[in-house]
């Protein structure tokens, strides 16, 4: 864990709202589902810094030729996303990270699912890269909403599409696809809107399979310390049995059975 | 501008004297924002600070509230933390002793329901090694009292502060509410009961409402300002709190750099605590430090000379 | 988000009543930034308002305070004008005259330093032609009684504004302060002193330093702090009023567009004042009001259903 | 006056610190001694718009064929200026002007001491433009302070200089030089540091010769109603004899015997 600043290798436009941003960074070891807090103005306003998952490592193994460092994948929402979208190669970015938990590395012999929807899919891409095989369920209203499909094949990846208008893949929700896969030697990661991830737990819950999901939370410090990405979990073997963990240092992944989906 | 004095920088230029207690400087990080401190080891040196407050510690752990728990506003944030913590007896036996190598005071910080429980915990926190003094954050609803803040009502500030008093012999820091209409009379109630310093402010309350779902951001509905947007209201209020106060002040309130925490300092402040700074840049009160001493030097004035030297036109 | 009401829209969505007034929107402009209105011509529409509200009037003309009068601050500024204005008798009949053809509300903000003062600039408004209501500035020291500010002495503020009721038969609409620990005290004592309508809030009180010279930015050393900083307080309070008020509320601070204003609304306000936006774009309130028919009409509800309509968990 | 945005044409840096702006803008009449308030940030901090001169109007009859608009010259002091320093043209920004009362052109017959330091030299240039001929007294710490007396000479203006440490034109204050120009048929017209235009001020009023001086003040709205960048004035005539103007409205040009140099 540092904090740097960290110069802006390339900051390119994927599609309208889409970018991919490349900040050099001499960083210690990051894994799937890590996650870096990024310092987007210097004025008060925006005050906090934003947080955005890890897409790649690039550089030394990558295969970016542009220098060594992450690549994040973003999509403009806000006033903070915005101002970063207007930056440019050669600024500066002031990064704290790598932080949070990441997924656990799947046992040996597990069947990988990946379910996801929107940037849901950043995190998922580096677990990917990391792994011998897999399927990857991706859920969204239309096949416009669908990307980086070619980046995961091009790891080996399964990939199946749910859409629900039907313009690509199977017409329908992405739970509908979840429920062919699991098996009890399935192991599922998930990230993505907060009702997908709440609806593919349930199912994992309700067929016995392990599923982890990365939840997304307001953030102020990213470390722990300011106690407000509060989300509450259940302990399934204490009897006081319903505390808050926090997303950002505790997580952000969970056990989807964890999780109090109720107070999401 | 600024004419440096000609005289002699005093030996130890940032040390400043607070309840009977030396800081190596007058930069400390407010409570609630710097966690039990070891969790920023990683980001800065601890050693560099002149105090360390840590999250407010009740008597049992607390959960804290459902979240959303923050949310940013314009150069500031709301929080409702709810108090979370670990409680008194685990901070005691788990999150004190990280600190124990780390050559700077720590101070904690306290909060009751009831005044009891404010005197229980300033009594299991007595003779503790490694507890400087305790910070009583009085912004905190008596429940016994129907919910009444005991920060907002100079009677009820005077009765916690007495029975704390009485069940410790630490130093004690009241640390008073911005949410009333004369500071001084908080300030006159907090001497009366023997504290030995006072910190301010604590947050303002505010709200935020999503209006496409018309609904309060934050579960609880309202929460604490804190960050930049609150400095003005924070200096004016050292500021006044230093025309009646006796006891040393110790000023924050949206401090992001050296500059900032000058002007509590001259405003009339002893020694300042960084907040919300911290989040944005865990480095953020070290960087305060270093800051407050390029300016000592620069000026040639200590941080003691500087406590309360505004001058008015 | 937001699901649509499926019920009609009413007609005129916008239109609110208060203080036996309607008000073409729920849109006005705050007192102190908009001048007398016809400065605003040139740049935006003076018809697109609610109403018009001026610069604070006094008995005589007032010179205002010696400067720097502002200053910038995180997402805020400072000013200590000193209540700068042309005198209630030169805003008759060289002021308002001018905003004779716009076809909106002109509401007259009033001070003093004396409950007299007060009755005397009420009188003189009384019946003239153009003046849809008084805004009573309670902010103010009361020099007879020490400097000790009407606005935040609730007895203070009940004999003021009980006073100005018997000197006027025009619509009152009493200005509350925020620096006050019960916004609710404030609002029962205007109720019960015969105010039609509250606003809230005026300025919190606050200082900058410049740490070079050791001196207040402000000749005053003190000002007023208003913009985006200040809003989530103003909404909280206006919440808080809410709860209490029988009259309807006319809330502001800090707001910058129409996002901002339906905070407001939704918080419980009938209607909103825009003002240190329009120093940033004089256009702003403009825009505020066709941004507040923007969402009512996307959400089918009309303001007066807004007001009021927040949700808690 | 209007309030619009504005493309940026160019912003060039002229020296360290130094900039020229060039801003397409459809504009009313600009007089010399008129000034602008930017907006520029579309956040919330910096809050306030900053106000700025007007150096000379560009296109239709002037030099640049970048484009039809103004040109104004500012130096970085804070965040403001930081800001825009990083602006690329194409990007717009809110314009409202132009603003203020200008300078007076000088009578029939006067000789023209334009007298400066700094960014004061902004809206003499325009002045300078307008008259026949003139003389330009330009005051400074060392030769490395002076600039733009070449793009003066152009104009046919007399140029003489004065350097605190002589590295330029003669040793001393600007005061000097100006005290060698006064005659009764002078007018001065000054824009600089206060303190020169005090001085500036006190040696006219002492020679009985007509001074405008163009002063600064935090301002909030530059149209007059803030009432926020007062200044405080002698009317010479009445008995009540001392009042505040605002600089943005009543001024930023004064004659110099009505400013009360005591309260600035
Ligand atoms: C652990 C984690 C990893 C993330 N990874 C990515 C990523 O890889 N790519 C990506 O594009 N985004 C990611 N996000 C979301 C990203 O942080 C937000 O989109 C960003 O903070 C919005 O900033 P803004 O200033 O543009 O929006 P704001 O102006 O702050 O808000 C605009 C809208 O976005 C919502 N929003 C703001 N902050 C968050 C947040 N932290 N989480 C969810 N919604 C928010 C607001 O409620 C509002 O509706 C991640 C969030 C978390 C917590
Ligand atoms: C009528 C008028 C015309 C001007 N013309 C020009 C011009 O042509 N070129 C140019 O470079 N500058 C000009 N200025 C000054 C310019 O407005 C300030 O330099 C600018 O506002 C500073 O903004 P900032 O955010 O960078 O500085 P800030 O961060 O706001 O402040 C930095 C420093 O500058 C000082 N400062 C801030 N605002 C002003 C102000 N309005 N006047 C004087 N000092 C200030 C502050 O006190 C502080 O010391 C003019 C000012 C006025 C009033
Ligand atoms: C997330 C958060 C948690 C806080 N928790 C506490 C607390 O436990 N006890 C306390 O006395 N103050 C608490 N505070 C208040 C701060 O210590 C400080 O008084 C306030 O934030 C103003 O300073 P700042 O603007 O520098 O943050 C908290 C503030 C924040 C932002
Ligand atoms: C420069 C300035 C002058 C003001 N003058 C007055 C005044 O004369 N009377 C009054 O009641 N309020 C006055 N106010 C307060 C505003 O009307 C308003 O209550 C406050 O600024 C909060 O709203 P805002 O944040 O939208 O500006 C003034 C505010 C500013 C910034
Ligand atoms: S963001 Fe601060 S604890 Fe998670
Ligand atoms: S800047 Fe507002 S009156 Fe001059």
């Amino acid at each position: 864990m540092q904090s740097v600043e960290s110069k802006i290798l390339y900051n390119d436009r994927l599609a309208e709202g889409y970018f991919r941003l490349g900040l050099s960074w001499k960083t210690p070891e990051v894994k799937a589902g890590h996650f870096v807090m990024l310092r987007l103005s210097d004025g008060m306003d925006p005050l906090l810094r934003r947080p955005f998952g890890v897409f790649r490592v690039i550089g030394a193994k990558g295969k970016s030729t542009r220098g060594t460092g992450i690549e994040l994948l973003y999509r403009v929402v806000g006033r903070g996303t915005t101002i970063l979208s207007a930056k440019r190669p050669g600024e500066s970015l002031g990064i704290l990270g790598p932080l949070g938990n990441g997924f656990p590395a799947p046992q040996k012999g597990r069947k990988v699912v990946m379910v996801t929807g929107g940037m849901g899919i950043v995190p998922l891409y580096l677990l990917a890269q990391r792994l011998p095989e897999g399927t990857l369920l991706f859920g969204a209203r239309s096949k416009k909403e669908t990307f980086l499909l070619d980046e995961f094949r091009e790891l080996g990846i399964k990939i199946k599409t749910a859409t629900e208008d039907g313009s690509a893949g199977v017409k329908g929700f992405v739970t509908a696809l979840l429920e062919k896969e699991l098996s009890t030697d399935t192991v599922v990661y998930a990230c993505g809107p907060v009702g997908m991830l709440k609806a593919v737990s349930r199912l994992c819950l309700d067929a016995g399979v392990q599923c982890f999901v990365s939840l997304e939370r307001s953030m102020a410090c990213g470390i722990g310390v300011c106690l407000g990405c509060a989300v509450r979990t259940i302990n399934h073997e204490a009897r006081e049995n319903r505390n808050y963990k926090m997303v950002c240092s505790d997580g952000p992944v969970f056990d989807g059975k964890d999780v109090d989906w109720e107070l999401l | 501008m600024g004419t440096p004095l000609k005289k002699k920088l005093p030996k130890k230029p940032l040390e400043v004297a607070i309840a009977g207690l030396k800081f190596k400087n007058p930069v400390m990080t407010a409570s609630g924002t710097f966690g039990y401190g070891a969790e920023f080891a990683p980001y800065t040196g601890l050693e560099k600070l002149g105090a360390i407050v840590v999250k407010g510690l009740s008597l049992y752990p607390r959960q804290g509230n459902p979240g959303p728990r923050i949310v940013e506003t314009p150069c500031g944030m709301l929080n409702a933390i709810g108090l979370q913590n670990v409680g008194v007896d685990e901070f005691i036996e788990k999150k004190l002793p990280l600190l124990k190598d780390v050559k700077t005071h720590v101070i904690a910080n306290i909060f009751g329901e009831t005044i009891d429980d404010y005197m229980e915990v300033a009594r299991r926190l007595d003779r503790v090694k490694g507890v400087s003094a305790l910070e009583i954050n009085i912004s905190c609803p008596n429940v016994k009292k129907g919910g009444i803040v005991f920060g907002t009502d100079p009677q009820e500030a005077f009765r916690v502060v007495s029975a704390i008093r009485k069940s410790t012999s630490l130093p004690l820091i009241t640390k008073l509410s911005p949410n009333v209409t004369d500071i001084k009379v908080m300030v006159k109630a907090a001497e009366d009961a023997g504290t030995d310093a006072i910190s301010l402010i604590n947050t303002l309350t505010g709200m935020v409402i999503d209006v496409e779902r018309r609904r309060p951001v934050l579960a609880t509905a309202t929460g604490g300002l804190s960050g930049p947007a609150i400095r003005p209201v924070a200096v004016r209020m050292v500021w006044q709190a230093a025309q009646a106060a006796k006891v040393p002040l110790i000023g924050m309130g949206g401090i992001m750099n050296a500059r900032d925490a000058l002007e509590f300092i001259i405003a009339g402040a002893a020694a300042v605590q960084v907040g919300t700074a911290s989040f944005i840049d865990p480095d953020a009160a070290a960087k305060v430090a270093s800051g407050i001493e390029e300016y000592v030097q620069r000026h040639g004035v200590s941080v003691r000379e500087l406590t309360g030297s505004l001058k008015l036109a």
